[in-house]
């Protein structure tokens, strides 16, 4: 079925179609192909199921469920899957292992300390196995590589708190992915799925003194500031399930939604599918 | 079972089929949680469960190539699936032939140079086994494939027909299969195109039959393309209405 | 046992030969009168050496640390390679690696020359039970390999229990850095009674046998194993035995250590 | 089990909050995650049931079919003359964790498939294996427990218990008729056949006082019962008891390379795990109850005869 035989073709009509691959999108010369396209003598076809996505003269496909593919400027978390020389690999959930180099990394003791031969030699003492690490895309590889990098004071290595894992498709590119939530709580919503649920520390204390940038140690965990934490991870888990836009509004709401019921029961079945209404209740009003 | 029984003189089969029809087909996408796609098909008795996992970082940092993606195979058979109870080994070479026929078929449909240097990892397991293995396993793989968002230039649709006493018969049964006499070939074909993704076939058949039994395993197949399509758009449909798009 | 897998490597004799079955010989099994003469709470006599395998010149060959020990019928070798380059490292700390092989000879049944999946598991259990003892932050990147080879059998909990004393014991030997040394026991139950160390044939009548591994200086329990239905108070009244058998058991081991060290 | 890797701060995080009594998803130490069972799935299986632990659909994954079959008994075979045998094997598929490929699950396999061995083959198990002899010293049935390993979100020993023991009680064996027939010289041989009657099954005896497992993860100096992925990567050391319905001790396992368990602790487990089995036994009840009527209902709706991921 292609677009022009539909006479009142709009592009938001265009644009709500869900396509599956193999189906012809368009034959018309002026539109070029996206992601999730591949041309064949001169018509458009999809590769992906998804919605067609028209944005002015170019079509794309945006599957609904796919690994996440960086942009640049993008806001991640990563764990570091291994240690090479002058670089580190990182998990980013994405197609493969980003890579974050040792010249794009803030070192202990301020900006103007230049970067030492031994540092190469003591690459673990910044980023180890396993560590969690908050960067932003800086370029792409010539093998679609993503280039991560932590020049900024807020980046560095991510402590006092837990991570919850989510559809990067749920994930809007926004402003800002570092926020403070009202009830007292970190979040940083990496745009690659992974979200770091923490304990609220000031920003100037960071600032304060940079070896504290690369500790491993955490700091005192209150009761309470833990429950929170574990209340707002189990939000998020929700919100993923249902498979809704996770935003600090939606996130928020899933939040008061839940206050009458004890964290632990939250993602129990009665729990959560009452709870489910009431946030999508909210979000259709909201929006 | 004696040749005549399989096909009875009103042209019923030995499940009361008539010679060109498809067992029952029913088939989910995404019913594993933690895979990136994964479908359950049923077509008769046979049931496969396929989990995708990637495009991801590949484990075994020798063979990646840089320009485009690597597809491995691992498909496994339950100690329970035959009536027989078999427990096979990892290395038994029925398993491997049948998971290198996989991978060869999808290296063409999966449009692997859009994901450099990684690696893409379809888990076939075979739960119940009655005849069609490599026919369902490819439907199953297209469906979790898809499911997954990987780039595909169209479906992949398999279908396995034979012809017994004469007249070209379509989608076997196990007890179609295991008899001597009836030759059974597996077609697969990318529908759109029309194009033959795979065909495979172990017995004897006269070339003069060829024709008409490779025509009604491609008829097969454009049905079973309507089922999959089906299973995928309600699959999306459904994710679809919950992002409230 | 036939083998199952049809070893392509070594002359394999008729496919499937099977042990003699004896006529049942009355084992009469009381609190006193054990079929080898000894009493209830009698463990078998225990003889270990270090350092058999291992001559005081170190050559890459030689493991850098072995022992020899029996307790009764059961003998067993064992040889320790490391703290070395291992197939799997771990950039934080080391990895303790064990191999158990009962010899084809040891058992009343002939054993195949293949490792058969108990003997791959009995190798993971020595690893539970030996590597919490050992320093492995001392060893980041690092494994230490140790080879264990049955060479007679009697009694497969109390064989157990007998490849971790003598697992010790060469650690020590091999000088690694250990927290405590490790010692193990097994008891079984036949009627409402705990028999120490068992042989075969009172582990085949025996309800339940119940095998631990433990640090007495660290108080704590290495390892654990029941297998068979108890009363649970009797799992607890089997633990205490079994941590006091260890302790005796223990002061054995330090006491042949101190000795062979003083040479 | 599968070798997840954690930052000190995770971890750290994760130990302070278990000595507080307050774990990661807002348990308490002794608080277990929702089970989902289903049976009868596999129709050529003589049992089958599949067991999810975990919430909202997302958790461990298992599905056993057991597979009755008839042996000629031989004198070497170790097997007693006159009782049937119950053969365990687990399989984790690599969809569970990438380095299960291969043969990279096989330590793993060998030390599930003696758990299970050791919990559900012999009189521990409180199955009646007599029943299962159809002739003295000639024929007896061999029951083949195939468990394959889906997915691992932490507690796969757990679901494999529960998998294990709800296959095993929806297990039908065929009714087997013995009589005696005079053979050529005279002497009475008894002979045997299977009753081919899809409505004439047999239950298996004794199943209702099977086991059930609960392990237990040491983190710091406290446990927790149905540890989750995170904590299973934290944890020092793990101990599986499996108590039977009449309260007694089946079988008891220490897992784990780091750590050992302090004599106090472990009788603190073994007390909690006399409680905990309890509790358990009577949600078991509940699940398979639930899971018999699902079973019914679906054999007309074919297309979910397996609810693998629960809709949500």
């Amino acid at each position: 079925m292609q677009i022009d035989d539909i006479p009142s073709s709009t592009a938001r009509d265009l644009a709500s179609r869900i396509v599956t691959p193999g189906t012809a999108i368009t034959s018309d010369p002026a539109y070029m192909r996206g992601h999730g396209t591949f041309g064949e003598n001169d018509t458009i076809y999809s590769s992906v199921a998804g919605a067609v996505e028209r944005i002015n003269k170019l079509v794309s496909v945006r599957p609904l469920k796919q690994r996440y593919s960086g942009e640049i400027g993008d806001i991640v978390v990563g764990r570091i899957t291994e240690v090479g020389s002058k670089r580190w690999r990182v998990d980013v959930n994405s197609r493969q292992d980003g890579v974050l180099l040792l010249s794009s990394i803030n070192l202990p003791g301020g900006i103007q300390r230049r970067k030492l031969e031994s540092d190469e030699l003591q690459m673990r003492t910044f980023f180890a196995e396993g560590d969690l690490v908050f960067a932003e895309v800086q370029s792409f590889f010539a093998d679609g590589g993503l280039s991560l990098h932590t020049r900024s004071i807020q980046y560095g290595k991510l402590r006092n708190g837990q991570l919850v894992t989510v559809f990067p498709q749920l994930v809007p590119r926004s402003r800002s992915h570092f926020h403070t939530l009202p009830c007292g709580v970190d979040i940083v919503v990496g745009v690659n799925g992974y979200i770091w649920v923490s304990k609220h520390v000031p920003a100037a204390k960071v600032e304060a003194n940079s070896e504290l940038i690369y500790s491993d140690r955490n700091e005192h965990i209150s009761d309470s500031e833990r429950e929170t934490i574990a209340r707002i991870a189990n939000c998020i888990h929700l919100l993923n399930r249902l498979y809704v836009k996770i935003t600090d509004t939606s996130i928020i709401f899933a939040y008061e939604a839940s206050l009458p019921h004890a964290v632990k029961d939250l993602l129990t079945k009665e729990v959560a599918t009452d709870l489910a209404h009431t946030v999508k209740a909210r979000l259709l009003q909201q929006s | 079972m004696s040749r005549q029984e399989l096909l009875s003189p009103e042209g019923l089969r030995v499940d009361g089929r008539r010679a060109n029809e498809l067992r029952r087909i029913s088939c989910r996408a995404s019913v594993l949680s933690s895979a990136d796609g994964s479908a359950y098909y049923e077509q008769g008795n046979t049931k496969v469960l396929v989990a995708v996992y990637g495009p991801r970082e590949p484990r075994a940092k020798a063979q990646f190539n840089h320009d485009e993606a690597i597809v491995n195979v691992e498909f496994n058979v339950a100690p329970f699936s035959t009536s027989e109870r078999r427990k096979r080994s990892k290395g038994d070479k029925r398993l491997l032939e049948i998971s290198s026929f996989v991978k060869q078929t999808f290296e063409g449909a999966i449009q692997r140079s859009v994901y450099p240097r990684s690696q893409i990892d379809i888990y076939i397991h075979l739960l119940q086994h009655d005849g069609g293995t490599l026919e369902t396993c490819i439907n199953a793989a297209t469906l979790a494939l898809v499911d997954a968002g990987v780039a595909m230039a169209d479906y992949v649709c398999a279908c396995t027909a034979g012809s017994i006493d004469d007249t070209p018969v379509l989608d076997l049964n196990g007890v179609e299969e295991s008899s001597i006499e009836t030759p059974d070939l597996t077609v697969a074909i990318l529908p759109r195109t029309g194009n033959i993704a795979l065909l495979q076939m172990e017995s004897k058949l006269h070339t003069s039959k060829l024709e008409d039994v490779m025509d009604l395993a491609v008829e097969g197949c454009k049905h079973i393309h309507k089922k999959l399509d089906d299973a995928v758009l309600n699959a999306a449909n459904d994710l679809a209405s919950k992002l409230g798009r | 046992m036939s083998t199952n897998a049809i070893d392509r490597r070594r002359i394999n004799g008729p496919q499937r030969s099977v042990e003699p079955v004896y006529l049942k010989t009355e084992t009469s099994v009381s609190a006193d009168s054990r079929q080898d003469g000894r009493t209830r709470t009698n463990v078998r006599p225990i003889f270990m050496r270090t350092g058999p395998l291992s001559p005081q010149a170190t050559s890459a060959a030689s493991p850098s640390g072995s022992a020899y020990y029996e307790q009764g019928k059961i003998r067993i070798s064992c040889a320790i390679y490391g703290p070395r380059q291992g197939r799997k490292s771990n950039p934080r700390m080391g990895i303790f690696d064990c191999d158990f092989k009962y010899a084809p000879f040891s058992c009343s049944w002939k054993r195949s020359h293949l490792k058969s999946s108990d003997e791959k598991e009995i190798g993971l259990m020595l690893e539970q039970a030996i590597s919490p003892a050992i320093r492995l932050d001392a060893y980041p990147k690092a494994s230490i390999d140790a080879f264990v080879t049955v060479i007679e059998s009697d009694g497969k909990a109390a064989t157990i229990s007998a490849a971790i004393n003598c697992i010790s014991a060469a650690l020590v030997d091999a000088g690694i850095e250990i927290y405590d040394s490790v010692a193990a026991c097994s008891v079984a139950l036949m009627g409402s009674e705990f028999y120490y160390d068992c042989t075969q044939e009172e582990e085949d009548s025996a309800q339940c046998t119940l095998l631990m591994a433990c640090m007495p200086n660290a108080n704590e329990i290495t390892y654990l194993l029941q297998q068979g239905k108890t009363l649970p108070e009797q799992t607890e009244k089997a633990v205490q035995t079994c941590s006091d058998l260890c302790t005796q058991i223990y002061a054995v081991i330090c006491r042949y250590l101190q000795t062979s060290v003083e040479q | 089990m599968a070798s997840l890797i954690l930052s000190p701060a995770e971890q750290d995080y994760i130990i302070r909050g278990v000595e507080s009594g307050f774990r990661a998803d807002g348990r308490s130490s002794l608080d277990r995650r929702e089970v989902t069972l289903r049976t009868g799935m596999i129709s050529q299986a003589n049992g089958s049931a599949r067991c999810r632990i975990g919430n909202l659909g997302v958790g461990t994954d298992v599905l056993v079919g057991i597979k009755a079959e008839v042996n000629a008994w031989t004198p070497g075979d170790g097997v007693p003359e006159s009782s049937g045998v119950l053969i365990c094997n687990v399989e984790c598929s690599p969809s569970a964790a990438q380095e299960f490929e291969g043969r990279g699950a096989e330590e793993l396999n060998v030390e599930l498939t003696q758990l299970l061995d050791r919990i559900f083959n012999g009189p521990q198990s409180g199955i009646d294996f007599e029943k299962l002899c159809i002739i003295p010293k000639q024929a007896y049935w061999v029951l083949h427990v195939d468990a394959l390993v889906l997915d691992v979100r932490g507690g796969i020993t757990d679901a494999l218990v529960w998998a294990t023991r709800a296959a095993l009680l929806s297990t039908r064996l065929p009714r087997v008729v013995v009589e005696s027939i005079p053979d050529d010289n005279g002497v009475m041989q008894a002979e045997f056949d299977v009753v081919d009657d899809p409505d004439d099954l047999t239950e298996l005896d004794g199943v209702e006082n099977m086991p059930i497992a609960v392990t237990f993860s040491r983190i710091g100096r406290r446990f927790v019962v149905d540890a989750s992925e995170q904590e299973e990567a934290v944890a020092q050391a793990r101990m599986t008891v499996a108590v039977s319905p009449k309260m007694d001790i089946c079988a008891v396992q220490k897992g784990g390379v780091l750590r050992g368990f302090m004599p106090t602790l472990f009788s603190e487990v073994l007390q909690t795990a006399q409680t905990i089995a309890r509790e358990e036994f009577s949600r078991f009840e509940k699940c398979y109850a639930e899971a018999k009527s699902q079973a019914l209902s679906q054999i007309d709706e074919p297309s979910t005869g397996s609810t693998f991921l629960v809709p949500f």
